[in-house]
């Protein structure tokens, strides 16, 4: 009770820091910038919980998305606080979709989102994910092809209140039932009309 | 915010089942492919996409693409090419089983409807997500932060000895470079002029050009001064030579230089 | 006490609208921003005050500009917003001989340092020495074009230990210390007179 009602100055010192930040902060950054050096984490670790705990409840929460940490307004106030801001464009539908698979599957490959979706997807659907901030190019995958993968960014994570990818709605369930599992090509090739029939009648060509 | 239905029942995002019955023949455009027609259609059975009858859905499917052609819209390539496999899997599924089909059709339908229920599954989270509370829009940041800077300020090392050493470089570096060349004895070509002609003059027979050369005593014994005396010695013949008073010869390479008096 | 701990629904949406505003707001903003009406600020005022009893003596504190409220953080902190952070970095050749030059030759114009050094001296250099305040400008050369002269600090005769410039070891005294000693051969021997004229003496011993 006394502590929440006078906080100790490293406390203070986080909390300052992590309102005038204009970018959520790792723990490592706040040690950083507080000079407690690279290693000082540790120290500033249990200084970033108690602000969480004094925060529960208020009209702002202290939150954590993708290890680092941020000051935000409360849901439950949303309602009081919405806007729709010109700049949060409405997405497409295929650009959520796409943005979902992403989010659901990756690292994954534009051919596996379009195995996914069964149609072709538009160049421009991921260039609005990316210019978004919410998609990345997560590098190559190694097979014939190195074809690139995309991921989601921590804007992402930040944007839709998430505090890492595990807490994306439904996604145990999704695992569970095997519908995140690799997308298997030969049942694209065998649901993609006669072409694909007649190589899925080549028998033995699956690779699994 | 988009009310997420259960996860498997494979409704989601934009609730476009509760659209009219007609309404549906005229959207062919509205779909993104076969595929989301077929996912579509499905919802309409209004069953867990797991237990979905693929025979209905084909049937929804074929009836669909029937009705569109009927009012003479314009179909993707890809609808006929899904219509045409469908009724191929739709015969397979009801003629007597071949034992050699492989795929057999019953995996070709179980294909098909894993298909489904990934995508369903997708465009429902993909409905959730979106649906969910998001940084400004329903929640936000710190509207005006201050901001962190860190002003990385240099402290500058130099120590007395690299600022003298320093000095010392620039001094050496910038002396003006001066050659010297110590003034020395020489035998300029006008004593030699003189002094050759003047021996020609009295000798009788060829002389040695060395032997035009002072005496190897005193300062000319220094054989710096000798190297000059020869040298203009030398140029001292060439220069009688050309103005007709002398003659030089020299029997090879290399060998004495012997000169004589022209006579006139 | 206990309405700190959990404050009401009233007090959040204050709290939380003060902290997503991008300028300070009024109570009659506040008022009218949560639905209130114009004529609600009395409505927002005490949650206000208790917002602002809240922060006291915490990292950030509620401050009242003109009668608009705004978060700011505690000015004992203020120091955490603007850091300096200090790294000791060796000064480069360069600029230590532009420095030597200011130090012998003060007062000293950016063309004299050139050519005494021979090349074009960066205007960064001098920029670097007045950084680290050994080198002040001293005012203009009353000369065509009037160029900026320059001098060294107090801080630079601290640094370096000394009482005046004067103390800095002459031409003579460098040589005696041996640094004037050979960095090139070729340069010294068109220094150092005699070596030189004993060597020209007998061109044919010379390898070049």
């Amino acid at each position: 009770m006394i502590a929440a009602e006078a906080p100790d100055d490293l406390v203070r010192a986080v909390e300052a820091t992590l309102f005038a930040a204009e970018e959520p902060m790792s723990a490592e950054q706040i040690a950083l910038h507080l000079g407690f050096g690279e290693k000082g984490a540790g120290q500033v670790r249990p200084a970033i919980a108690e602000l969480a705990r004094h925060y529960e409840g208020r009209g702002i929460l202290l939150v954590e998305r993708g290890k680092r940490w941020h000051f935000e307004t409360a849901p439950d106030l949303a309602h009081l606080l919405r806007r729709e801001k010109e700049e949060l464009r409405r997405l497409s539908r295929a650009a959520t979709e796409v943005l979902a698979i992403v989010a659901y599957h990756e690292p994954v490959s534009r051919a596996e989102i379009e195995a996914i979706r069964g149609v072709q997807t538009a160049k421009g659907t991921l260039d609005v994910l990316m210019e978004a901030g919410w998609v990345r190019v997560a590098g190559r995958r190694e097979v014939p092809g190195r074809p690139v993968i995309y991921a989601t960014t921590l804007v992402f994570l930040d944007h839709f209140g998430l505090g890492t990818l595990r807490e994306l709605p439904g996604i145990d369930e999704l695992r569970a039932a095997g519908l995140l599992d690799p997308v298997d090509e030969d049942m694209i090739e065998a649901v993609l009309g006669p072409a694909n029939v007649r190589k899925t009648d080549e028998p033995e060509s699956d690779p699994d | 915010m988009i009310e997420a239905p259960g996860l498997f029942d494979g409704w989601g995002g934009e609730d476009r089942a509760e659209a009219q019955d007609d309404a549906l023949y005229l959207e062919i455009d509205g779909w993104e492919g076969p595929l989301d027609l077929l996912l579509d259609l499905a919802r309409r059975q209004k069953v867990d996409l797991r237990t979905i009858s693929i025979l209905e859905l084909v049937d929804a499917y074929l009836t669909y693409i029937e009705q569109a052609e009927a009012l003479r819209l314009e179909l993707a390539a890809d609808y006929l090419v899904m219509a045409a496999w469908l009724a191929y899997l739709k015969s397979a599924l009801l003629l007597p089983r071949d034992e050699a089909e492989d795929p057999s059709p019953e995996e070709m339908a179980l294909r098909l409807q894993m298909r489904l229920q990934r995508l369903g599954a997708m465009r429902e989270a993909a409905g959730r997500l979106m649906g969910r509370n998001r940084l400004g829009r329903d929640v936000f940041a710190r509207g005006a932060p201050e901001g962190l800077r860190v002003d990385r300020k240099s402290l500058w090392q130099c120590s007395w000895y690299d600022l003298v050493r320093a000095y010392g470089d620039v001094k050496v570096r910038s002396e003006p470079v001066v050659h010297m060349v110590r003034e020395r004895m020489v035998m300029t070509l006008d004593s030699a002029i003189q002094r050759v002609s003047s021996m020609l003059g009295v000798a009788i027979d060829w002389m040695d050009l060395r032997d035009f050369l002072p005496p190897a005593h005193d300062t000319w014994a220094d054989p710096r001064l000798r190297r000059s005396a020869l040298a203009s010695s030398f140029v001292a013949a060439l220069e009688l030579a050309r103005t007709g008073k002398a003659e030089i010869v020299q029997d090879e390479t290399f060998g004495p230089l012997r000169l004589r008096a022209v006579k006139p």
